[in-house]
């Protein structure tokens, strides 16, 4: 293996950022009423959560001087599973609601209560 | 450094220029070939067996006005077309057109008859990048605000997702056997032959996944049997109902470029590149321009056939479409994929 | 077929499952036949070739593990089959009388609906298996398996008619009442799991020999324990009750289960135990007690019994206490002889109150018989060979097993055994008495069934034949073993010479010797008594044994036969009218039952439910729980607004005191 | 130059997931999630996990997003609430925990040293190498279970989405 060559950006930037996305996402999924929107904003948390796991897996690739952070690589790979997985019901979800209530404005489903 | 960054340029533009000159002949013989095929005479005025027919017609088309309907998304209805043409050319360049012993110019060496010779990524890249393909068909049926438009749009979407599956997992046998990749590491392993007559090619341990693939290709490039997204019996003319002139002609040339690289794609992940079986290319120049003849003439044997295919086999329903995607397709690949995986594990392969 | 035993049970176990399914599908009788009665049979000849090497093999004990089937802690139990002397002459007897039991189901069956016929033998052939497991079974675990299986098949065939209540409720008495001795054999099974470490035999039994000062105290605790299982398994007082009733499941299955087999399990535990029953001479008396008195008990009550086969569930309750009065005198060769021969004419006396049964069209009372000598031939001749054997006439079986018994009593009552001489001696005389008695009875059953004339009226009488071949074949090999099968056995006193007692000879073994100072005195005292009773003395015993049932035959013979037959019972009956109630009702033990334990549980039982169940776990608990659930349900639901963003934001608020307290 | 490769991406995808959770229109939601996404995977194949980048495209912008738009379509919605519309208490609260989430993470950051990771290396085979081997053997329960997931959604999907039979 080549010896690993430092990437000229500090991970924190990298984390700065996922944090960042986290926030956003986090105020789409309290602000927004639309079902798809919110799922939308959903996303970007999980992205979020991903480029911290790649920040994370290059720190400890740099600190343990493995050449290659795999650990961190995979936590992503199974986010994305479940993210698609959560997509596909969560959108089949919004199609019932709809065919429903012919809206898919999560505030009009309050049924769940006493 | 500027050396680098010419040689990409020349690369770009032949690529380019060829790509874009293979369009008018293609339409010119699909014309001629259907008519071949129906029994007509097809065009025939202008230019000798109407070979400046193409010609005329791209000046017809980029002389139109450029009309925008009424009520559609203004935004999404120009991105559209824009989408599908870079699309279109982006897939293009992690395709090897041909053998490069080390040859060098200006002093610098060419890399490769590759325009990114740097991407490991290979097939994965034009995965990638052609997923975002539906987007442009989406796009289109989805701002014309025609239902015709939508319902081509929606159609498409769904083709595609759902014959993107077999076509990767067809894939996934190549890659396997080869475990890389890199498409010209693909071709470089399947040069020789077996028993010293049979080519190693793909296509002969995996025709299944060969077959998989072609179908799904068919599919993915929204051509007969599986236009379903522009049928016009149907649809008038599916997502690009309201699309006229140059923009028209964005969606028209985008097809024929993504035909040009699936063939490109089947000749270099089943039937060995430019590679010819028990013949090596001579060295220097004329070897490598040999080469790319080759596999020229390889790709256009399967221009050809996406031609003979169009004009012989009717349009499947909607639902049959998606049945044999889901029904045949998936499991074949997936069959494909096991036989290439269990082959490997006993070391038959 | 040595190193395989495991193969001898499992044939009738999957006889068992094929049937079960067949019976689900309503298979034709044939294909159940093969199955059930086949599998038996490949049983038995597998059982009889693994006898035929283990005769003709020096090793005395072979133990079969097969996997450890608990392991808990310092705790291991086994699946583990032995084959000694013992458990070989077991397994013998039990698949050959079972096979033959099988055979003669085959015919007696034959009128039930294919579906009832299936279950009925894939019953059977779970019993078999069960017995197998508990005869074969190398530790106390693994008997106790086959007990619980064999008294779960009793259950399920006493109540094999079960659409008729009397008989369901048979089954359950029959269950319940086991249900009490098996608690006593439980006990027994942690006893001597926290005395030994053990429960294997191999382990246990030479420990117990060596040691016998030590484990005497223990060894009376878990042989009395032991014993209370016995008491139920095979219907000695006080629970001997469900024995009687048990008769409502078909004739065979009484034959099979219910006297030739099953019930001599408590026999047979008892005498596998022996070396814990030797070191406990306290055990040894209480054995010899019960035996006793049931064995006079019994047949006090068999003697105005009018039912064919209630007067033989008496003989066999009152047979049983015959085996253990053996047991307790010490002779356990002579108890195992008696359960071998008591099987072979006790199975007979059953099948052919069977076909008599089946001949009557169901008729079991013995006051509509009568005369049916001529009738049914074949029948009538095997019973009278089976009765001669039960009333001890020589040269039958019965003959030389019971008069070993008496004789061994006799013994110990002579030699004063372990100090109890006059005990042992009234016990003989009980023994003897009860001769006397079965010999009256049973020949007062044969001629009331077989002798004068028929008394079921005209109809009935057109209906009367010899049942079909299936059902004579096994009463006439019953009846020729009847005959033949007390050779195996035949004392020094009539031949001289030890050689000719086979079955003494070769169940030897099993009884180890004790070793230690005062037992080893005791055991050789209770060997001295073997010369104690000189010859003369023997002979005189014999005699005197013979002469009792001589007289009870004749006895019978004027009451129930010629011109003025049943007027002597009756004048009896009407002289001592406080006795006949008595005895006639079977001395209202039934009745002391329901007044002293059924009521009083039932009442209690009836408390539990009022108080314990309605108000205390359904009140306050149950009810209670919900109330409080929903009342605090009722409070908390405010903040349920259902609208899925306050949710979302609870839980980003969440986050926030999370990474504050994590901070 | 990577680090300014970063920063544009950085700022796309800041920029662009603004404009995901504010803008009106579905269609335009999608599209600017999209651009995220693209960005997302730049920043991972500049960091040498060029496989990774190719998975997010092919999945996430080649799939989900696709399906988003899917069922956007299909239920033809034209344009949505504005952003925080209705209910402001929860509209005012939800911003400030989101803020007040992000102000601690950053806090967190903040404490740590801005030390430099180590881009990947090309080892020739590609990261696809060894995450397909961790794939089959240290993490094989995760991906199986992972496997067995996506089986349970497809077959939830199809449940809910199902026309009710009458």
């Amino acid at each position: 293996m080549t010896p690993a060559t430092l990437i000229p950006i500090p991970y924190t930037w990298i984390l700065s950022l996922s944090a960042v996305l986290f926030v956003i996402g986090t105020i789409g999924v309290l602000l927004r009423r639309n079902g798809i929107a919110i799922f939308l904003s959903l996303e970007i948390m999980l992205n979020s959560a991903n480029l911290a796991f790649v920040a994370f897996a290059l720190e400890f690739a740099a600190r343990r001087g493995v050449a290659v952070a795999l650990t961190g690589q995979l936590f992503v790979f199974f986010i994305i599973g479940i993210a698609a997985a959560e997509a596909a019901v969560g959108l089949a979800l919004f199609i019932a609601l709809h065919r429903l209530k012919e809206t898919i404005d999560v505030d009009r489903f309050n049924i769940l209560r006493w | 450094m500027w050396a680098e960054i010419i040689v990409t340029l020349i690369k770009l533009a032949v690529v380019i220029g060829v790509l874009f000159t293979t369009v008018p002949i293609m339409v010119w013989v699909e014309r001629r070939g259907s008519a071949l095929i129906q029994d007509r005479l097809g065009p025939n005025r202008v230019g000798p067996w109407g070979l400046l027919q193409p010609v005329v017609d791209a000046v017809k088309l980029l002389t139109k006005e450029n009309l925008i309907p009424d009520g559609v998304n203004r935004f999404f209805y120009v991105l559209a077309p824009a989408i599908a043409l870079v699309v279109a050319l982006s897939t293009f360049i992690v395709i090897p057109f041909g053998s490069d012993p080390g040859l060098k110019l200006f002093g610098h060496a060419i890399d490769g008859f590759i325009v990114a010779p740097g991407l490991n990524l290979g097939i994965l890249y034009i995965f990638a990048i052609a997923s975002f393909g539906v987007y442009s068909i989406v796009l289109a049926g989805w701002s014309s605000d025609n239902k015709y438009a939508l319902m081509g749009g929606i159609r498409s979407s769904a083709q595609m997702i759902s014959y993107e599956l077999a076509m990767t997992v067809a894939v996934v046998g190549v890659l396997m056997s080869t475990s890389s990749f890199r498409l010209d590491s693909i071709v470089l392993a399947q040069t020789g032959t077996w028993w010293g007559f049979l080519p190693r090619w793909n296509v002969f341990p995996q025709i299944i996944g060969a077959i998989t693939f072609i179908v799904a290709v068919f599919a993915e490039t929204n051509r007969l049997p599986f236009d379903l997204p522009e049928a016009e019996a149907e649809l008038v003319a599916g997502y690009h109902t309201e699309y006229s002139s140059m923009k028209f002609a964005s969606f028209f040339m985008s097809e024929y470029i993504n035909m040009v690289t699936s063939s490109a794609l089947i000749v270099i992940l089943f039937f060995g590149g430019w590679t010819l079986p028990g013949v090596a290319a001579p060295s220097g120049w004329i070897g490598a321009i040999l080469t790319v003849v080759v596999f020229s003439l390889k790709v256009a044997f399967f221009l050809w056939f996406f031609v003979w295919v169009r004009w012989t086999l009717p349009r499947f329903r909607f639902d049959q479409l998606m049945g044999l995607g889901w029904k045949v397709m998936v499991p074949l690949s997936v069959l494909n994929f096991v036989w290439v995986g269990a082959a490997m594990a006993l070391r038959i392969l | 077929m040595l190193g395989s035993l495991w193969l001898i049970p499992i044939l009738p176990l999957i006889g068992f499952v094929l049937n079960l399914l067949l019976g689900g599908v309503r298979a034709r009788k044939s294909l159940v036949n093969a199955v059930g009665v086949g599998s038996v049979g490949a049983a038995t000849a597998v059982a009889f070739s693994t006898l035929w090497q283990y005769v003709h093999q020096p090793t005395v004990t072979i133990v079969e593990r097969y996997f450890t089937w608990i392991a808990a802690g310092s705790i291991s139990v086994n699946a583990s089959f032995q084959l000694d002397p013992l458990s070989a002459v077991m397994v013998a007897f039990v698949t050959f009388v079972g096979f033959l039991i099988h055979v003669y189901s085959v015919g007696y069956m034959h009128g039930e609906s294919d579906r009832a016929y299936a279950r009925y033998f894939s019953y059977l052939n779970l019993f078999m298996f069960s017995m197998l497991v508990l005869v074969l079974g190398s530790n106390l675990p693994v008997l106790f398996v086959g007990w619980e299986g064999v008294g779960l098949c009793s259950y399920l065939l006493i109540g094999f008619y079960f659409e008729k209540d009397w008989c369901a409720s048979a089954g359950k008495k029959a269950f319940i009442v086991n249900r009490i001795g098996d608690f006593g054999f439980i006990l027994a099974i942690f006893a001597t799991f926290a005395v030994f470490g053990s429960t294997e035999f191999t382990d246990v039994f030479p420990m117990a020999a060596a040691h016998p000062q030590q484990y005497a105290a223990m060894a009376t605790v878990i042989g009395l324990l032991l014993f209370v299982g016995a008491i139920g398994k095979s219907a000695q007082i006080p629970l001997y009750v469900w024995l009687p009733d048990a008769m409502a499941g078909p004739t065979p299955v009484s034959a099979l289960i219910h006297a030739a087999t099953m019930v001599t399990a408590g026999v047979y535990m008892v005498v596998r135990c022996n070396v814990l029953f030797r070191l406990s001479p306290t055990a040894m008396l209480v054995v010899a007690i019960i035996g006793g008195l049931t064995a006079v008990f019994a047949a006090t009550i068999g003697l105005m019994q009018n039912d064919i086969k209630k007067v033989l569930a008496y003989s066999t309750v009152s047979q049983l206490g015959y085996m253990f009065l053996g047991a307790g005198v010490g002779a356990f060769v002579a108890a195992i002889f008696h359960v071998v021969m008591h099987a072979f004419f006790k199975a007979c006396l059953f099948l052919g109150s069977g076909s008599v049964i089946h001949a009557c069209g169901g008729e079991q009372d013995m006051r509509k018989m009568g005369g049916l000598r001529k009738y049914m031939p074949t029948t009538y001749w095997t019973f009278l060979a089976a009765t001669l054997a039960i009333a001890g006439i020589v040269p039958f079986a019965g003959f030389f097993s019971k008069d070993e018994i008496l004789a061994k009593a006799f013994e110990a009552g002579s030699g004063g055994l372990n100090g109890h001489g006059a005990t042992y001696y009234v016990l003989w005389l009980l023994g003897l008495a009860g001769a006397a008695l079965t010999a009256f009875y049973m020949f007062r059953l044969v001629y009331m069934t077989f002798h004068g004339s028929f008394r079921g009226g005209e109809e009935a009488e057109h209906h009367l034949h010899e049942s079909p071949w299936t059902m004579t074949l096994p009463l006439v090999v019953l009846g020729l073993l009847s005959l033949v099968g007390g050779f195996l056995g035949i004392p020094r006193l009539f031949t001289g010479h030890e050689g000719w007692n086979l079955i003494e000879r070769f169940l030897e073994p099993v009884l180890l010797p004790l070793g230690g100072g005062e037992h080893a005195a005791a055991e050789a005292a209770a060997q001295v008594s073997h010369h104690v009773v000189g010859a003369g003395v023997e002979w005189g015993l014999v005699v005197l044994s013979l002469a009792v049932a001589v007289s009870g035959i004749l006895v019978a013979r004027s009451f129930y036969i010629g011109e003025r037959a049943f007027e002597r019972p009756r004048r009896l009956a009407d002289r001592y009218p406080l006795a006949y109630k008595l005895i006639a009702n079977k001395y209202f033990v039934d009745e002391l039952y329901e007044a002293a334990v059924v009521q009083p549980i039932h009442r209690l039982a009836t408390l539990c439910w009022k108080v314990v169940d309605v108000i205390l776990i359904d009140g306050v608990g149950v009810n209670g729980t919900a109330f409080t659930t929903e009342l605090s349900g009722d409070l908390l639901r405010f903040l349920q607004t259902g609208n899925v963003r306050n949710y979302a934001l609870s839980v980003a608020m969440g986050v926030l005191l999370l990474v504050v307290i994590l901070w | 130059m990577v680090t300014y490769v970063f920063l544009v991406a950085a700022l796309l995808a800041v920029v662009f997931s603004l404009v995901t959770i504010a803008h009106r229109s579905p269609v335009v939601n999608v599209l600017s999630l999209a651009i995220v996404f693209f960005a997302l995977s730049a920043i991972y194949a500049m960091v040498g996990m060029d496989f990774l980048a190719a998975i997010q495209l092919i999945v996430y912008a080649g799939a989900v997003l696709v399906l988003f738009l899917f069922v956007i379509m299909l239920l033809n919605i034209r344009s949505v609430e504005r952003l925080g519309s209705g209910r402001p208490l929860q509209a005012a609260l939800g911003a400030a925990a989101a803020i007040a989430i992000g102000v601690a993470i950053i806090l967190v950051i903040a404490r740590q040293s801005p030390s430099f990771g180590s881009l990947l290396p090309d080892t020739g085979k590609g990261t696809a190498y060894s995450i397909g081997r961790a794939l089959m053997t240290t993490h094989l329960f995760p991906f199986e279970f992972v496997s067995v997931l996506l089986l349970a959604a497809l077959v939830g999907a199809l449940v809910l989405a199902r026309k009710e039979e009458r």
